[in-house]
């Protein structure tokens, strides 16, 4: 067991227990939080993998951006604080159950996999993964396209959710 | 590796070999190592925050034509002991109806989060806490969990004036990351790295404050409001909710929030030094010893810090939608074209020697500057040409 | 990194079935999203453990996270906007509650 | 480079759109910018396709992944080989024409109309001058941004269908031009019959292009992929020719026939060559851009470009049958259309079947295999039929003028009211003469005489005497009604009033016109063949050698006969000079002894339409199935049945019917299917999650199934 071993152990059983709370616990900005918790485990996650740009990236867009927008998406459409009612619908044991079995599923064809217990190849000090990235994304060789389209793609979704949300204008 | 020339790696040594020597295992051995850097540093900026709390209180005496404290040991420097020993035998109320948990983490990751950004600091060129290749994006990473913080103390509370601050902190803190991020790529984009390091290595010849001063004024604008003090700071408007989202935190915590905040500004003077005034270089003063440099750095440090000061006392609080029709009216497009004009210019003249680039692009900031300012001012003309044909005038 | 790949893997199934579940059961609009969101990490942990530990010359991996990033964030606005949208109007937030579209 | 030459127009498109859509100065500024941009482009593409040996096999070409399939992707891409580099040197040229023509052709400039309305064509504007006096003028359309933008939009597609290095994309582009060409015809969509010609445009082309589609999805199925390097290649051609198809074709030539029905929709051949017509109701501009540089042209550029599939089972003698069709459609259509537009008044309809007939000289040719000759009688067509149009456009603003001066209401397309305007209109008389001149085939001088002559020589030399003969006659006649075109509207005097105070159109239309008379005459030297009698060889045959080149293997050189040259003479100047003879002296059409019935109706193939598929139709869904098949035999029967049912329903129902039926089998059913429905109803809850338990559950039990049966 190594140190690294233990830090993936660690923030495993942070992002499962967070998730976990995330889909049970009963207030829902407690779950928004859960979920920044369970977000910032993947961070850790993307550290580990070498994959440092992402984790930080991670960071600013889902706790910074996401998790505060359900935050505020949760205090904006309840009226009274305290969450009142079932939090769950009455089928919750069936989907519970077929999350097992997709579970189970998916378990299975990880395991079946070959070479599935591989570890990873060291990165060479000198290569620059996020000068790569960089490289990667606006070269037009590569990824630039799908790039572009994911930004019109943010930029179609902001204008729309600015209408939606914007309601009937009064004259 | 001498004390001198490298302390951090001299101490970590020296550690090593006693560790190593009591019987612990290498590996044992340098977890330990990082734990006790860790601790120094944070130690350390802690002592600097109340450190600040004397400076912030004296300067702002200065600035109202008072004389601050001075009677608790000399130039009142005991005084922040005083405050603190104060904060900490006040009652520490919990409202009954907060959320509890929420309630009492809110501060401490409000600390938290200006912590973190000393890890990326470099004090000197072999004195840091990580040298980080995407720093520049973690401070805006770090600068998020702030905000949650925010968010969470407003809510946990359970208080209307709480909630209504950490909104309009939050709306403020989201907005204005916008126009920061787009500037920090501009010393990113001259340096071609994320890291501080290599963007403070990068200035050895020209401080960026020299080709991008315009970048450098959005910067600090951005950063006073992600600050969230005046005239940003609509969040603990006194006259209007009180004092914001920690209106309910009484005692340490309080004092966390507090602290959190004047070290968060100082931090960005210190970023504001990094970033566009060559962090611990000052004309090869710096060669001397890494000693001297982290002198250097603070100094420069402590100026962002005074100018930030500065602002605040001097400045009025602005209305809570100039704040936001100013950052996305201005500060983001402006932030844009600096952006896009910068990369150009920084493709177009890569051949040139260095005082060329620099003056062409000084030149250029002045020149966008001075287009911005006509503008604006057309467009304060025709605000009043429309006000006056409202009200005309001798009206009033 | 002496970690095997399929740690990762079982850790994002996990997680993902997890979201799943959220999805599938809870009642509050916005808490289907929280397990929307779960999902989407889940995905984004395998696209960046492969792309760790097949070939960290090719990019793809990461750039596919960053693309689900943003889809990410476009699906959040849209959807709360809708959430908030719909709120006004009927004044629930329960997913039930939204089915004008039956019959 | 290349991938950016759509780009500009479609830009423009989008913005005029967009953003200028108010800002008519800003919009043609957009507009007349881009299409110089794409110019230029085109010219810096063209002049180095000029510079490399042996273009052919060295076409300028760049590709890139577009859809991943599996493991291979459909790729797009851009190639530029000698053909592409003739046909975008034309168009570049006539596209940048045109936006600067409808520049002054929509009357910039010009007030805002009294009375005009957006959809219908400016009415004029009234203006008092310095002396009080009022004056009617013309009046800037109302929609002049959009008109740009439409037409920006046109280029783009027409660029995109050049510089397709694939079927798929030189697919879109056609069909973005298809939408245009509807949107263009119907520009002034409160005419009702401007609405009429832009559906029947667009459906009558439709037809074709569903055979396209089919034969593109064919090519595809059979080689896997769309690409023009690879279907070309050597063996994959020779796979399509062996392999047969349906009805005696080959692959080949079946994947041929079908996408050359496409082309006969495009290019307004017999028989869907009803709609091009009609298709003159839109303004001239328009006009010009779907009959010479764009639209039709693409059809022929179509079969250019597929010359080598439809040519794979061709083996030097003896057409192929996909072959023969084409020959016999376009040689047919030639003379088809020549004859009626000899009775035709209308300016611009003159010119719409002189169009038909002419690219039904390019089809025939291809159709006999002079690819060559085709490719460069559809430039030099291009060129002058540009010009021909932009010239009647000029001859009608300036007849618009003189009607608006005097308010006399007479229409201003009509040869028959106008006469004499070779003194009022003296650029746009010129230069519509060389036009005219080199549609007719004008010896020597002109263009149209050399890529004429040259498919006549590649029919005669090849022993194709039906088609030589067909294509000869119809020169003929191209030159008749060429010069009784000009005599009627620039000689003689004028009958009108309003043709008597017709003016000069402004520099915007006259200077492409001048532009385009260039190309009309001097683009016909490039083409000269070497055995030319004193003119052959002083300028060497560049147009064989550079576009024959595209071609795997080079088109052989023709013998020089005296005889195709004889002919092509022969028959310009007969014509010409025939219909000088005519025509001189004709002041009405009731003088005009050509103003036959069958010709003046176009051989009534409207209404030989109407006759064959509309009416019978109706007919058949009035008189046959209704009144006979259902009224008299299927209700007769009925009725006879009905009699005998009643008396049997009279013993079922009391016997059976309602203790066996109703009680058991119908109420039961009836209540069963109710009791289905109100259960499966429930299904339909409009509950996100239900829907989404029920899909994993299916996913989940497939997936069980499948590991079990399978795994």
């Amino acid at each position: 067991m190594t140190a690294s071993q233990i830090v993936f152990l660690l923030s495993a059983a942070l992002i499962i227990g967070s998730a976990l709370m995330v889909v049970t616990t009963r207030k829902l900005v407690h779950a928004a939080l859960w979920l920044v918790a369970a977000l910032f485990g993947v961070a850790i996650l993307y550290g580990l993998l070498e994959a440092g740009f992402l984790a930080v990236v991670q960071v600013v867009v889902y706790i910074g951006a996401i998790a505060i927008l359900f935050i505020f998406a949760v205090m904006l459409t309840r009226k009274e604080m305290r969450d009142t009612g079932p939090q769950t619908r009455r089928s919750w044991p069936l989907a519970a159950l077929l999350g097992l079995l997709v579970l189970a599923g998916l378990v299975f064809l990880v395991l079946d996999m070959p070479d599935v217990a591989r570890t990873a190849v060291e990165i060479p000090a000198e290569v620059d993964t996020v000068g790569a990235l960089g490289q990667a994304l606006v070269s037009p060789e590569a990824y630039a396209l799908p790039f572009e389209v994911a930004s019109v793609l943010l930029l179609a979704a902001l204008i729309g959710a600015v209408y939606i949300a914007s309601g009937q204008k009064k004259e | 590796m001498n004390l001198w020339n490298d302390p951090i790696n001299f101490i970590a040594g020296w550690l090593r070999a006693l560790l190593t020597g009591w019987g612990l295992s290498l590996d044992l051995a340098k977890i330990f190592i990082m734990l006790v850097g860790v601790g120094v540093l944070i130690v350390g900026s802690l002592v600097l925050a109340i450190f600040l709390v004397w400076v912030e209180r004296k300067v702002v005496a200065r600035f109202q034509d008072r004389v601050g404290p001075n009677r608790i040991g000399p130039y009142g420097l005991i005084q922040p002991f005083a405050d603190i020993i104060k904060l900490i035998i006040k009652e520490d109320i919990t409202p009954t109806t907060a959320d509890k948990v929420i309630y009492n983490l809110a501060p401490v990751l409000a600390l938290a989060s200006v912590l973190f950004l000393w890890a990326v600091l470099p004090l000197a060129s072999n004195i840091y806490g990580v040298d980080l290749n995407v720093a520049a994006l973690y401070l805006v990473a770090a600068g998020a969990l702030g905000t949650l913080a925010i968010i969470m103390g407003g809510w946990a509370s359970n208080n209307k004036y709480a909630l209504l601050g950490a909104f309009r902190m939050v709306a403020t803190m989201i907005s204005y990351e916008i126009p920061m991020v787009v500037v920090l790529l501009i010393p990113t984009l001259l340096a071609g790295t994320m890291s501080f390091r290599g963007i403070v290595e990068s200035q050895a010849g020209a401080w960026y404050v020299l080709m991008a001063p315009l970048a450098m004024l959005i910067f600090l604008i951005s950063a006073v409001a992600e600050l969230g003090r005046a005239p940003f700071d609509l969040n603990e408007a006194e006259s209007e909710i009180i004092a914001g989202f920690h209106i309910e935190y009484t005692g340490m915590k309080f004092g966390l929030f507090y602290a959190g905040e004047l070290l968060h500004a100082f931090t960005f003077g210190g970023f504001v030094a990094l970033l566009f005034f060559g962090g611990y270089q000052f004309f090869g003063l710096e060669k001397l010893g890494p000693l001297v440099a982290v002198t250097i750095f603070l100094a420069k440090a402590m100026f962002g810090y005074w100018v930030i000061m500065w602002i605040k006392y001097t400045m009025p609080r602005i209305r809570i939608d100039h704040l936001l029709a100013f950052n996305w009216k201005f500060l983001t497009p402006l932030a844009l074209i600096l952006l896009v004009v910068t990369a150009l210019l920084h493709k177009l003249l890569a051949g040139l020697p260095l005082w060329g680039i620099t003056l062409i692009m000084f030149l250029t900031n002045v020149l966008i500057a001075w287009v911005t300012v006509e503008i604006l001012r057309a467009y304060g003309r025709k605000q009043r040409q429309a006000e006056e044909v409202l009200a005309p005038a001798g009206q009033h | 990194m002496n970690i095997p790949l399929s740690w990762y893997l079982i850790l994002a199934a996990s997680l993902f079935c997890i979201g799943l579940y959220g999805v599938l059961s809870r009642r509050n609009a916005i808490a289907i999203l929280l397990g929307v969101e779960l999902m989407l990490n889940a995905v984004n942990i395998n696209l960046v453990a492969f792309w760790r530990y097949l070939d960290p010359a090719q990019m793809g991996g990461q750039v596919f996270a960053i693309i689900v990033f943003a889809v990410a964030a476009a699906e959040v606005a849209v959807g709360l906007a809708l959430i908030i949208s719909v709120y006004r109007s009927r004044k629930s937030v329960v997913a039930d509650d939204i089915d004008l579209m039956k019959w | 480079m290349i991938w950016l030459l759509p780009l500009p127009p479609l830009l423009a498109f989008f913005l005029i759109v967009l953003v200028t859509n108010k800002k008519k100065a800003l919009s043609h500024t957009l507009g007349v910018g881009a299409a110089a941009l794409s110019w230029l482009g085109s010219m810096i593409v063209f002049v180095r396709a000029l510079g490399v040996e042996h273009f052919g096999e060295h076409a300028f070409e760049s590709v890139v992944d577009w859809l991943p399939t599996g493991e291979t992707a459909l790729q797009i891409g851009v190639r530029i080989d000698p053909l592409g580099a003739a046909v975008l040197f034309f168009v570049a040229w006539t596209i940048l024409m045109i936006f600067l023509y409808s520049v002054g052709y929509q009357n910039f400039g010009q007030p805002a109309g009294d009375h005009d309305v957006k959809g219908l064509p400016p009415h004029g504007a009234t203006v008092t001058d310095n002396m009080g006096k009022k004056h009617t003028v013309m009046s800037i359309e109302p929609m002049y941004s959009r008109f740009f933008a439409f037409l920006g939009l046109f280029a783009c597609g027409m660029y995109t269908l050049v510089v397709s290095n694939n079927l798929l994309t030189l697919f879109v582009g056609w069909e973005i031009m298809g939408l245009c060409s509807y949107l263009l015809i119907g520009f002034w969509y409160g005419k009702k019959s401007a609405r009429d010609a832009a559906v029947k445009a667009f459906m009558t082309t439709r037809i074709g292009d569903v055979f396209m589609l089919l034969g593109i999805a064919f090519l595809y199925s059979a080689t896997g992929s769309l690409s023009f390097e690879v279907i070309f290649a050597e063996g994959t051609l020779h796979a399509l020719a062996t392999t047969p198809a349906f009805f005696g074709f080959s692959a080949a030539g079946f994947i041929g026939l079908l996408i050359f029905i496409g082309v006969v929709g495009k290019s307004a051949q017999w028989p869907l060559h009803v709609w091009l017509p009609d298709a003159m109701e839109g303004p001239t501009p328009v006009s010009a851009m779907i009959h010479a540089a764009t639209m039709v042209s693409a059809g022929v550029y179509a079969v250019l470009r597929m010359f080598p599939l439809i040519t794979a089972d061709f083996s030097g003698h003896g057409l192929t049958m996909t072959m023969s069709i084409i020959a016999f459609i376009g040689s047919f259509t030639a003379i088809f259309a020549a004859t009626i537009a000899v009775a035709q008044n209308d300016i611009k309809r003159v010119l719409a079947y002189s169009t038909v007939s002419q690219l039904g000289f390019m089809i025939a040719a291809l159709g006999i295999g002079a690819y060559v000759a085709a490719a460069f009688h559809l430039i030099t067509h291009a060129f002058f039929k540009a010009l021909l149009f932009l010239g009647s456009g000029s001859v009608i603003h300036g007849m618009e003028h003189g009607a608006l001066h005097t308010g006399e209401h007479v229409d201003p397309q009509d040869l028959f009211n106008m006469g004499g305007l070779r003194k009022k209109m003296p650029v746009t008389f010129w230069t519509f003469l060389i036009g005219g001149l080199a549609l007719s085939g004008f010896p020597v001088l002109t263009a149209g005489f050399w890529s004429k002559d040259e498919i006549l020589a590649d029919a005669f030399g090849h022993g194709h005497w039906v088609v030589f003969i067909t294509l000869a006659v119809a020169a003929f006649l191209t030159a008749f009604y060429t010069m009784r075109q000009i005599t009627l509207a620039f000689f003689g005097e004028p009958r009108t009033r309003a043709a008597a105070h017709a003016q000069e159109t402004p520099w915007t239309m006259t200077l492409p016109l001048v532009v385009l008379a260039t190309f009309a005459i001097g683009y016909g030297w490039t083409g000269i063949p070497e055995h030319f009698p004193i003119l052959g060889g002083l300028i060497p045959n560049w147009f064989h050698e550079f576009v024959g080149g595209t071609l795997a293997v080079h088109p052989e050189v023709l013998e020089f006969s005296i005889w195709p040259l004889l002919a092509s003479i022969g028959v310009a100047l007969g014509g010409l000079s025939f219909g000088w003879l005519a025509y001189r002296k004709v002041r009405t059409p009731r003088q005009d002894r050509l103003q036959i019935p069958v010709l003046k109706n176009k051989w009534y193939f409207d209404e030989a339409y109407d006759f064959l598929f509309v009416r019978p139709a109706a007919w058949i869904a009035e008189q046959f199935s209704y009144l006979f098949m259902d009224r008299t035999i299927i209700d007769g029967i009925l009725h006879g049945i009905a009699r005998g049912a009643l008396f049997l329903g009279g013993v079922f129902r009391n016997y059976i019917d309602k203790p066996v039926i109703n009680e058991f089998f119908g109420d039961g059913t009836g209540n069963l299917v109710k009791r289905a429905g109100a259960g499966l109803r429930k299904i339909q809850v409009g509950r996100l999650q239900y829907y989404m338990l029920a899909s994993l559950i299916v996913l989940v039990a497939f997936a069980v199934l499948y590991y079990l049966l399978l795994a």
